[in-house]
């Protein structure tokens, strides 16, 4: 478990659609055209059937416990900070291949275009280095996300956490909790747009069937070597520059085979 | 005893860069995988080549550049001695079954459980004659061309992901990681087996020494490789 | 080569060469490799920013901000935790004002026209030609038509002022401000009730009910904010809107009010609280003026009226008038900001501050509270006295109760057109964009047509702009030195706010200001010029010791004073010195001394009544070629209820026409429940005719070209929902 | 916004007569005496110690303050070269936007 775990705790009843906090992620982060680190889902009202009350839920990374993403990272690029709990990229060590963007449940990866990796809110790490908030917090006009260090029983996130215990939501898959960090206080909507991960068909098959291949045959042709050692350690030697290509067997003693020294091997 | 010119000094060069090549690469690329469900060689090891090197960034980077140094002294390789290229391409990937298939087979029994078990089969421990390569060498030759390939081309796809792929084809990256670490994961478990019998088996001692000296005692070539050794003319030697 | 074609190429080039000097538009991988230290391991870190307090201009709020500056670029503008007016708070428009300050289509250097008016063609010429030109103009103009022969037009800027005041030395009585196309209406029927226009204070009320406004998506600060904690604190918000807006989706109550009947509503409120005496009497006998005049009046309007005028069920008005008493004085009917709405908007108005009157909440917690003082000394320049010039302002017999100072901009669009009272020849303009704000875009081209000599100042090529005779490259207000402002945040504050340069003046631009002063020093004024910003705010605080290191520490300076019960002792700054319900000088003037219901204009089968307005993105058009912004709202589109769309044929997304009598344009279709089917609504701020914002050239329909010009019989205010449209599928 | 000003004081001309000067109140040119205002009296009552502007009193104390010029305590500081319509002229600026006026001044 970290040291922190930086969350963000939201009353998603504050939102005003607004999209401040996009705008500020956008200039905050250089995030291209077509791409966005953080968002706000709008859950329309069926205003045919007389309903108008409508609800206005941000989000972003939710930085999970249990990350998906970074399960679908083959080199590690992507982690869970062990010093604050943010899921993060070390854009030095991601590769591009893509895997992290189809397993996060809440679509909150993409490939950044300009630099061809992947991308992903990191509250704002830069800012935070010099002392700001996440420019998303920091806009936010009716303060409605709010940011902090869980394990700070000071923090405003955790007061927050600690007064709404019991109506706390965390917005999870159906059959996948990843044990968000994104906290939404009472009823929030919409509720049932995160999706299953799902990985691509190159990582499934690089641990689900590449993996124990490789390590299978890795595994066996250690063996060999090994029961071919353990054959040459316990047999007598070939004097070394015979030129006589004895096969270790060949001189076994015991083996019952007569010595062929013109075998051909 | 007649010394027979086998490996002439760009072949024993590129024999050991490639060697080289091959252990760093391998150093530096298991280090890049870091993923709780794969870590070939266990939690710990990335880390511990990461900070060995400065950071994974690094690592990457130093991974990139010895591939890219591989690439290039093989290419060399094939400028320098294309004819040589050409011989090795052509001698591994002709494989006889009833003989080279044969061969392996019955090598593979002696090598391990000795030579009962082909008797029982009702087969002799006689082994078949053998060219310029035996099939142990001609499979793990082309294992490593083949796999070399596969790795060359899957690595420039990686190297190349944040420079010229378009998103369109982020898909090839993403398998190019999991193609990469097939065809490692297979060349290195022949890797295993080659080193065994080149360095450490006592059997292959004079292959090995040929590898520095570049030539082999007759009655080794003879015993090992009758049939380079029979089409061979005349005393200047060499396969060429 | 054509004089476009190089300037076109120029331009390019300067472009380039800027982009790599500075930064793109937002998004751009250029900005990333400015932006704050990222997590790229593969560029050495970025040094940490500068950060420079300065105020937003990307609307009229003016939130305080803080510029994050690295390496002379602006990277960031955060909000001023400080500025309490806004709530500490930056909007996406505030964020966006850095895509402002990069913007490629930023003018450059002075351009002077080089061809037919609007057709594009235009010459670069130095700033000295540039302002000898304009002065030379300015100087034929006087001479020929009198100094009231040249009109100035500014927009809401911390520099306008210094029009005016040029506008005054020059001898003009003409000055029109963007006031006239917004909220005139309703400072009048507040001032006209009230004796001012006052604030709301949303954050301690108990009840709102929001009529004509938007508050969730057009911000004003700190109203939107303090209403969302109002309500968090369970005030009950009831919106009347033809539109299903974002403040109507978090409203308590919606209603989708048949549009321009919402006098209608009040009437019927005012009326049931008379009835059934739910307000204070000894307020009203000791605070109002009339009431007895307005019981007899409201009589005439029970809920059932305004039912069948508004579509709102009887027993919902009687219900909100019976809810807003009760929780009275700590609540109002929101008196709204834009009301450039119908010609009758200003008794529509009157009609919202009857009611808040007769709720009791002038100057009370969660009611309506008076301005207050931030205690600026203002500057006032000693113009000459020209003995040769014309009576009055020039639209000033157009409107019975016309404001002196903002002047009604579509009676002065037409006097120019008729030349009656007297000529007008010349005009000064300064960002502000009449010909895609103001209703009837045909005639402002031929008021245009009109004029010998027309100078826009303004940081990109606006389409008012595009149709001038010399364009003038202003600065951005990041890039400025502004005089102090004085700003009121309803009970939240009264504050001075400065703008200090947070990067230098981009290009050749030059501010507002200093092409006044060098006007005025080819004019013989430069006298009244003779100062420099520092000293004119040296001036401004004057009074306020202190201020200015305040200012330069926080960003923001703030007068403490009274906030409720400030009106104890004193007097209504009306006739009657009393809140007027029945106003007297209206019956003096032989208009409507209590605001009579007159219902809209019909809307015949077919036809759609069209209503505009902006969301939280959009600042009418000073924001429509913002890159950042253009990324949320790339297009304007036309809503309409299916109903109609099916009997139209008209499918979502499919390109429409949509006509009135005054002009035409061509959008998508957005066929949604979010509106009446007897209304259309389409965004302002798309439709341009400039060829110098390539971001938003072509994309979707212009308001000022189909809205149709009419104007509020009072105050001159424009009435932008008087237009009835037809709607076609456009056929391929 | 003469005509409204001839409204608003066509009751009150009729009732009052002027005293101290021969004509009626009002209907002067009030840009002229803003004009006037300014060159003559701000250097007394300007943005300094004694603040006077328009907003300063309700357009009935301005007409009850002209209506005796004699009385107005600078009245012996005023220019000798003032004529009676300068006076009326200034005093229907300060009137006409008098803090109850319809159009009061401007402030910050």
């Amino acid at each position: 478990m970290p040291n922190k775990q930086l969350a963000m705790v939201i009353d998603s009843s504050r939102c005003i659609d607004c999209k401040a906090c996009m705008a500020a992620c956008i200039t905050a982060n250089a995030v291209p055209v077509g791409c966005n680190r953080n968002w706000v889902k709008d859950a329309e009202p069926d205003l045919a059937k007389g309903a108008f009350r409508g609800h206005f839920q941000p989000g972003g990374c939710m930085h999970c416990d249990n990350p998906t993403c970074v399960a679908a990272c083959p080199t590690g690029a992507t982690f869970k900070s062990p010093e604050d709990g943010a899921v993060v990229i070390d854009r030095g060590l991601c590769i591009g291949c893509g895997n992290c963007i189809p397993a996060c449940p809440y679509g909150a990866r993409f490939r950044n275009p300009a630099i061809r990796k992947a991308d992903k809110c990191d509250y704002c790490a830069a800012r935070r280095e010099q002392g700001l908030s996440p420019a998303c917090v920091d806009t936010c006009p009716t303060k409605a996300r709010v940011f902090g260090d869980l394990s700070d029983p000071d923090s405003e996130a955790a007061r927050l956490l600690a007064e709404n215990k019991g109506r706390l939501v965390r917005l999870v898959a159906a059959a996948t909790d990843t044990k968000p960090n994104m906290y939404y206080l009472g009823v929030t909507e919409p509720r049932n747009w995160p999706v299953e991960p799902a990985p691509p068909t190159a990582m499934a098959a690089m641990t689900g069937l590449v993996d124990p291949l490789v390590k299978t045959a890795v595994a066996l042709s250690g063996l060999g070597v090994l029961a071919m050692l353990g054959r040459q350690l316990f047999t007598k030697p070939t004097p070394p520059h015979d030129g006589h290509g004895h096969a270790p067997g060949d001189q076994t003693p015991g083996s019952g085979d007569a010595d062929r020294p013109d075998n051909r091997s | 005893m007649r010394r027979i010119k086998r490996h002439d000094r760009s072949d024993i060069l590129i024999h050991w860069f490639n060697a080289a090549c091959w252990l760093a690469l391998l150093v530096t690329g298991v280090g890049l995988v870091a993923n709780p469900q794969l870590n070939p060689a266990g939690d710990a090891y990335p880390g511990a080549v990461r900070s060995l090197f400065g950071g994974g960034p690094a690592l990457l980077a130093v991974h990139i550049g010895l591939g890219i140094v591989w690439m290039a002294g093989i290419v060399l390789y094939v400028a320098v001695n294309f004819r040589g290229a050409v011989f090795f391409l052509k001698e591994i990937f002709s494989v006889s079954p009833a003989r080279d298939v044969m061969w392996m087979v019955k090598k593979m029994a002696l090598m391990t459980v000795g030579a009962k078990p082909l008797v029982k089969a009702g087969l002799t421990p006689d082994l078949p004659d053998q060219g310029y390569y035996n099939m142990g060498q001609k499979a793990f030759a082309q294992a490593s061309v083949l796999g070399g390939v596969v790795i060359v081309a899957t690595g420039v796809v990686m190297s190349l992901s944040d420079m010229v792929i378009p998103a369109s084809m982020v898909w090839m990256v993403g398998w190019s990681v999991t193609l990469h670490y097939l065809a490692v994961g297979l060349v290195f478990a022949g890797l295993l087996v080659h080193v065994y019998m080149a360095a450490i088996s006592r059997d292959e001692r004079p292959g090995f020494v040929s590898m520095f000296t570049g030539h082999v005692p007759e009655d080794y070539a003879r015993h090992h490789h009758k049939l380079w050794l029979d089409g061979l003319t005349g005393d200047s030697g060499g396969h060429k | 080569m054509s004089p476009l074609a190089e300037v076109k190429t120029t331009r390019r080039g300067l472009f380039k060469a800027a982009a790599m000097a500075a930064v793109g538009a937002a998004g751009s991988g250029l900005l990333g490799g400015l932006a704050p230290a990222r997590a790229d391991a593969k560029g050495p870190a970025a040094p940490p920013f500068e950060s420079k307090f300065s105020v937003c201009d990307m609307c009229f709020n003016r939130c305080g901000m803080i510029a994050r500056v690295q390496n002379g670029v602006v990277v960031k503008l955060d909000p001023n935790p400080k500025f309490t007016k806004s709530r500490g708070m930056l909007c996406a428009r505030g964020n966006a004002g850095v895509a402002q300050v990069y913007d490629p289509d930023r003018l450059r250097y002075p351009l002077l026209r080089d061809g037919g008016r609007g057709e594009g063609k235009w010459k670069r010429i130095s700033w000295d030609e540039a302002l000898d030109i304009a002065a030379e103009k300015m100087r034929q103009v006087r001479e020929k038509y009198t100094p009231s022969g040249q009109l100035f037009t500014a927009g809401a800027d911390m520099q306008s002022e210094f029009v005016s005041r040029f506008a005054e030395v020059f001898g003009s009585f003409n000055v029109t401000s963007h006031e006239s196309l917004c909220l005139l209406s309703l400072n009048r029927a507040f001032l006209d009730t009230f004796g001012e226009a006052p604030y709301a204070d949303v954050i301690n009320s108990k009840y709102v009910v929001m009529a004509g406004a938007n508050r969730f998506e057009a911000l004003v600060t700190p109203d939107s904010i303090d209403l969302m904690d109002a309500m968090q604190r369970g005030c009950k918000l009831v919106v009347l809107d033809p539109r299903h807006t974002k403040t109507a989706a978090l409203a308590n109550e919606w209603h989708a009010i048949r549009p321009g009947t919402d006098l209608a509503f009040m009437l019927a409120v005012a009326h049931v609280i008379i009835a059934e005496k739910l307000y204070d009497p000894a307020f009203i006998t000791e605070k109002t003026f009339g009431f007895d005049e307005l019981a007899a009046h409201v009589a005439k309007y029970p809920p059932a009226f305004a039912e069948a005028q508004c579509g709102i069920p009887a027993a919902d008005v009687a219900r909100i008038a019976r809810e807003l008493a009760a929780a009275a004085p700590a609540s109002m009917v929101y008196p709204g900001r834009r009301s450039s709405d119908y010609v009758n908007s200003s008794q529509i108005r009157r009609g919202y501050a009857i009611v808040n009157a007769l709720l009791g909440n002038w100057d009370k917690p969660g009611g309506l509270l008076a301005a207050r003082q931030v205690g600026l000394t203002p500057v006032p320049a000693d113009p000459p006295w020209y003995d040769d010039n014309q009576e009055d302002r020039l639209d000033a017999e157009m409107s019975p109760m016309l404001f002196e100072h903002d002047g009604s901009f579509v009676h002065t669009r037409d006097a120019v057109l008729s030349g009656e009272p007297y000529p007008v020849k010349g005009w000064f303009i300064f960002k502000t964009n009449p010909m895609q704000t103001a209703p009837n875009r045909k005639k402002t081209i031929k008021m245009m047509e009109a004029m010998d000599f027309v100078t826009v100042v303004d940081i990109t090529m606006s389409d008012t702009a595009w149709y001038a005779d010399l364009v003038l490259p202003a600065p951005s207000a990041l890039e400025r030195t502004d005089p102090c402002a004085g700003l009121q945040g309803s009970s939240a504050c009264a504050c001075v706010v400065k703008r200090d340069p947070v990067v230098g003046a981009m290009y050749e631009s030059r501010p507002l200001f200093e092409i006044v002063k060098g006007l005025a020093a080819r004019l013989d004024l430069a006298e009244h010029f003779a100062f420099t910003i520092p000293e004119y705010r040296a001036k401004q605080l004057a009074k306020l010791e202190g201020a200015e290191a305040i200012l330069d520490r926080d960003g923001v300076y703030y007068n403490p004073g009274q906030v409720y019960g400030v009106y104890e002792g004193r007097i209504f700054k009306t006739k009657s010195h009393k809140i007027e319900l029945y106003n007297q000088r209206y019956a003096e003037l032989g208009l409507d001394p209590l605001p009579v219901y007159t219902p809209p204009s019909t809307v015949a089968e077919g036809s759609f009544r069209l209503v505009i307005g902006r969301n939280a993105l959009v600042t009418q058009t000073s924001t429509q070629n913002n890159a950042l912004l253009g990324r949320f709202v790339p297009d304007n589109s036309l809503w309409i209820h299916p109903d109609p769309a099916a009997k139209l044929g008209i499918r979502d997304g499919e390109r429409v026409v949509v006509e009135s009598k005054a002009g035409k344009g061509e959008l998508a279709a957005q066929v949604t429940r979010k509106i009446r089917p007897d209304t259309v609504y389409m965004l302002s701020g798309f439709g341009t005719l400039s060829g110098g914002l390539s971001r938003i050239k072509g994309k979707g329909a212009s308001i000022a070209e189909i809205l149709e010009d009419a104007a509020d019989a009072l105050c001159g205010n424009a009435a932008m929902h008087e237009t009835l449209v037809t709607v076609k599928r456009k056929v391929a | 916004m003469k005509r409204q000003f001839v409204a608003v004081c066509a009751v009150a001309a009729l009732v009052l007569t002027s005293v101290s000067m021969s004509f009626a109140l009002g209907e002067g040119n009030a840009r002229k005496g803003k004009f006037l205002y300014r060159k003559n009296c701000r250097s007394c009552h300007g943005a300094s110690a004694s603040d006077l502007s328009p907003m300063s009193k309700t357009q009935a104390e301005w007409k009850a303050t002209f209506e005796k010029t004699d009385a107005i305590a600078c009245h012996d500081k005023w220019p000798a070269d003032m004529t009676p319509e300068d006076v009326n002229d200034i005093f229907t600026y300060l009137h006409d936007f008098a803090k109850d006026s319809p159009t009061p001044a401007k402030c910050s």
